[in-house]
């Protein structure tokens, strides 16, 4: 594995963490936590872990992203923080 | 001097495994809005996901699907050699562990809309004033 | 038969996905299934605690393979004896709560049972089960169902209090998670035994230690240790009456058993008590929970409030026992794990029985309690009489050994701790007693019958009669398990620890 | 709370590192942990199970009982978004339009009811005219979606992929065909009981065939005593073995993604939503 692309996509996945956690929109906060999930998965895919890629694309990237599309959808958007 | 050098190499995947379990340990205590903790909830998983994942990297093997497996048994079978398969066994623990966080993702989810539907606020400090109202 | 270790966990699991059907299908069928599956589950485990008394340790290969691959249970006279306690009690507390599960969730009773099934699956396999990841799955099960049957009790904080507990039960859960993966990446193991052969030979690894302290974290924050308690109160409070008669004699003590087995059978005594040297620490904090939990219970107006203040008053004395580090100690310690389940049981129940009759048990509403309720009141005493350690009930055994443990041990503190907390705890009561023996006066119900007269009006108004059979029973088990208490120590708890 | 939490995200922060400098290297392939049970799996995975992908024959057959849970687990997440959300009450407020002319009519009396037909439907409070690009694409892509949740499935012993893949893009299916129409269209093709039930068979299922084995003598999920009952190879057994959990697995899944979604979005009312 080359080691840069793991370093990058590292570091774009830290970089989506923060601004999930600090956006002040929870639907903004739900699309860049898709961002993350899916930035996981080629992390993960890169590793050679493709089983555990398979399932975070289709769980965290896609299933989780429509429960909390969901749940905003039934609660409401705003956020202080 | 490459000493330092060689000690980063080797380990600097480690360390922002853990700055990734910080951030979403920190998010999780300290941030108001009660789906916010969740995601800080779920970026903490997925680290420690990440870190066993990791465990299992071997550098210079490949994907844990053995090739040719139906070429043949006894002698040919032999012929497997562990070096180059990477380690499936933390892939599948940790399989088992993303289904776990989606299940508690959801349960929670269901929790912040029954919470939303009595108080009408997801905040903690506007919750934490209803409730001394009573 | 051989396959006792596996019905043990199948049973009730396969009960709960039958109820699972009968919900969509004859919802009266739930409860007969759910009652049938836990009633084999405890044959099955008398049935292993004989064979493991008989013939020592029980394995079981999951799937037939070997342990270093597959699943292995293990079971020794620890865990015989604790899931012997476990599957009786979530017997008898469904035999007792069929007429609260009614009263508090009646359109979704069936449901209840199917997730109080896999609530008591998961504390079994967390239990029985010898594998370190294992034990995480089962963990999250456990959890994930108190989770929602939390939420299920107060229409109001029932939510709250289980996110609350969400939150902190899945800080828990990640840092043993996290400890088993450092233990994993140095040993290369995940059998318990297994991890315990190859972990001498890496001395003064700061990865053990690591992994070590974030397992016993995690477990910490499961049982509520002092400064990791505040989910505790509320998540028990509001709870609805049936579960929380479950969840508080055994979440908190299963998981104390988990500590125990991590030190005595991962990491050993020698590593845990010679090489490290966390014991008096870990000691200290057992002392300031028993009388931070004292004090609070003190200052609480409820009932349901106080009696989850005790617990986790409890919890420290179990901790510091087993960090004592001598035999007495951790005798002292294990023999805690069933008298608390069993004190703790019995009070539950008398306080769901008084629950059931009047909805609110904050102290005011209290009065004229034995009058109203005698066979019920009887139960409680006994069992708060046990909690404060009076001679013939159970409680008092325990404590003698954690005295004796923490005097050879020199924590001196630590002992009068615990004859603090007894006299706390008698304190308590006794204002509960002095609160339910007198009749309300003037104000409350008594007052549209009798005109502020006084007791002889008040009408006796018992709980259901199972309730009542299930206390006398419970209430029995505290006396025996009290008497022949020298018996359980020689035959479990001494040739365990040796 | 903000300084508070800082102070101890540092902490163990530090206390984790600490623990990192006995680590093997990242990537190392003499690292206890791709020795000791890895090499066993990896080398003898294959004659002892036919199953090439290791992760599969890991999780399904030597770790088996841990998967069992592991659905238990999504089996007690639907149950437990039932339990919390459902709300057996229906609402006042209904909603017709009549189709010829796109009049609303509201209707706030519970006893009145419009039958629906070709000439009025029943709508939700906020209604959009529905997309028919959106429509269309869907209707077509569906099925190819629950298709290829089936390969997963049934692929899983080869290739990534399993029963619990398979059953969330077969969930999934569903979801997208109550985001692309509306709920009330979802739960007209499966109901809720139909998915109470499935969740439930999926597990049993799974728990059924480790009975079976118990049940022919050997121990609980020990595929190779099903072989007298499966006329095949007896070598074969244990591939066969996975791939009933693995469906049992994607059903369960399938039916509690289902049910999670449906009660989140409705708010447990199952009558309108996103």
């Amino acid at each position: 594995m080359l080691w840069p692309i793991d370093l990058i996509v590292l570091t774009f996945v830290i970089v989506t963490a923060v601004a999930a956690i600090s956006v002040r929109d929870l639907l903004g906060t739900a699309i860049l936590f898709s961002v993350y999930s899916f930035m996981m998965c080629l992390l993960w895919a890169v590793m050679g872990a493709v089983d555990v890629a398979f399932t975070e694309a289709s769980v965290g990237a896609g299933v989780s992203t429509v429960f909390f599309v969901a749940a905003v959808f039934s609660t409401s958007r705003r956020t202080k923080d | 001097m490459t000493e330092i050098i060689s000690l980063v190499v080797a380990k600097y995947n480690y360390w922002l495994y853990i700055i990734l379990m910080m951030i979403g340990l920190y998010a999780m205590i300290a941030k108001n809005n009660l789906i916010k903790k969740l995601v800080g909830m779920n970026i903490f998983q997925t680290a420690i996901i990440l870190f066993y994942v990791s465990t299992g990297y071997k550098t210079g093997a490949t994907i844990p699907i053995i090739k040719n497996a139906h070429g043949g048994h006894g002698v040919e079978a032999a012929v497997i050699h562990a070096a180059d398969y990477i380690n499936p066994l933390p892939h599948v623990l940790m399989l088992t562990a993303i289904v776990v966080s989606v299940a508690t993702f959801g349960v929670a989810m269901a929790l912040c809309v029954r919470i939303y539907q009595r108080y009408q606020t997801l905040e903690e400090d506007e919750l934490r004033m209803r409730l001394s109202e009573k | 038969m051989n396959n006792y270790p596996a019905i043990l966990i199948i049973a009730p699991l396969l009960g709960a996905f039958f109820a699972g059907l009968a919900v969509w299908i004859q919802e009266r069928l739930a409860y007969p299934i759910a009652l049938i599956s836990l009633g084999l589950s405890t044959f099955a485990s008398v049935n292993v605690l004989m064979a493991v008394i008989a013939n020592g340790p029980v394995h079981y290969r999951m799937a037939g393979w070997a342990p270093p691959m597959g699943i292995e249970y293990r079971i020794d006279l620890l865990n015989a004896m604790v899931l012997v306690l476990v599957s009786s009690i979530a017997f008898l507390n469904l035999l007792a709560s069929y007429k609260n599960v009614e009263q508090e969730t009646h359109d979704r009773a069936a449901s209840f049972y199917v997730a109080y099934l896999l609530f008591v699956v998961g504390l079994l396999g967390v239990v029985a089960t010898g594998d370190l990841f294992n034990l995480y799955v089962l963990i999250e099960i456990t959890s994930l169902t108190s989770y929602t049957l939390v939420a299920l009790g107060d229409r109001d904080r029932g939510p709250l209090a289980s996110l609350n507990y969400l939150f902190v039960g899945v800080i828990g859960a990640s840092f043993y998670l996290l400890g088993v993966g450092y233990i994993y990446i140095i040993t290369g193991s995940l059998n318990m035994v297994d991890v315990a052969g190859i972990l001498p030979d890496l001395p003064g690894s700061s990865t053990v230690l690591v992994g070590f302290i974030l397992c016993l974290l995690g477990v910490w924050i499961k049982m509520a240790l002092f400064p990791l308690h505040v989910w505790l109160p509320n998540g028990y409070t509001y709870a609805p009456t049936a579960f929380s008669r479950v969840v508080a004699p055994l979440m908190t003590k299963v998981m104390v058993y988990v500590m125990i087995r991590l030190m005595i059978t991962v990491f050993g005594l020698d590593y845990v008590f010679v090489k490290l040297h966390l014991s008096e620490a870990v000691v200290w904090l057992g002392t300031i929970a028993i009388v931070f939990g004292g004090v609070m219970a003190l200052s609480q107006k409820n009932l349901k409030k106080m009696l989850t203040y005790i617990i986790i008053c409890e919890i420290g004395y179990m901790v510091g026992g087993a960090w004592l580090g001598n035999e007495l100690g951790m005798t002292g310690a294990i023999l805690h794990i069933v008298n608390d389940a069993l004190m703790t049981f019995a009070l539950f129940l008398a306080v769901g029985n008084i629950v059931y009759k009047i909805k609110d048990v904050d102290y005011p509403n209290l009065s004229g309690l034995f009058g109203k309720m005698p066979w019920t009141m009887a139960g409680f005493v006994l069992a708060a009489f046990s909690i404060i350690g009076v001679p013939p009930t159970c409680g008092f055994f325990s404590k003698w050994y954690l005295i004796l443990g923490a005097f050879e041990a020199g924590a001196y503190h630590f002992a009068a701790a615990l004859l603090i907390s007894s006299l706390i705890c008698a304190v308590l009561f006794f204002k509960v007693f002095e609160i339910c023996f007198f009749a309300p006066e003037g104000n409350g119900h008594s007052h549209d019958h009798s005109h502020g007269h006084g007791d002889q009006v008040i009408v006796m108004d018992e709980a259901p009669v199972a309730s009542l059979v299930t206390l006398a029973i419970v209430s029995l088990a505290l006396i025996l398990v009290g008497v022949y208490s020298g018996t359980i120590v020689n035959t479990i708890i001494l040739p365990f620890l040796r | 709370m903000k300084l508070l939490g800082f102070i101890i995200v540092c902490l163990t922060g530090i206390f984790l590192l600490y623990g990192t400098s006995d680590l093997p290297d990242w990537g190392d392939p003499n690292s206890p942990a791709s020795l000791h049970l890895s090499n066993h799996y990896i080398e003898k995975a294959v004659a002892e199970t036919e199953v090439p992908n290791l992760v599969t024959a890991v999780l399904a057959d030597y770790r088996g009982f841990d998967t069992m849970f592991e659905t238990a687990v999504v089996f007690t997440a639907g149950l437990a978004c039932f339990l919390l959300l459902r709300d057996f009450k229906p609402k006042q407020d209904r909603y017709y339009r009549h189709v010829p002319t796109g009049v609303v009519l509201h209707f706030k009396d519970k006893a009145r009811q419009l039958r629906v037909g070709t000439e009025f439907e029943s709508v939700d409070k906020d209604w959009v005219p529905s997309d028919m690009v959106i429509k269309t694409v869907c209707r077509i892509l569906i099925p190819f979606i629950q298709i290829y949740a089936l390969y997963v499935v049934a692929h899983g012993d080869f290739s990534p992929g399993g029963g619990f893949q398979g059953g969330v893009i077969f969930g999934s299916s569903f979801i997208l065909l109550a985001i692309s129409y509306n709920l009330k269209t979802l739960m007209k093709r499966v109901s809720e009981k139909f998915l109470g039930i499935f969740s439930a068979v999926g597990v049993l299922i799974y728990v059924g065939i480790g009975v079976i084995a118990m049940i022919m003598g050997g121990n609980f999920l020990d595929y190779s005593t099903l072989a007298p009952l499966v006329p095949v190879d007896p070598g074969h057994i244990r591939a066969l073995g996975m791939l009933g959990v693995e469906i049992g697995v994607g059903i369960a899944v399938m039916a509690a993604m289902a049910i999670i979604y449906i009660n989140i979005v409705s708010q447990g009312r199952h009558d309108e939503g996103l």
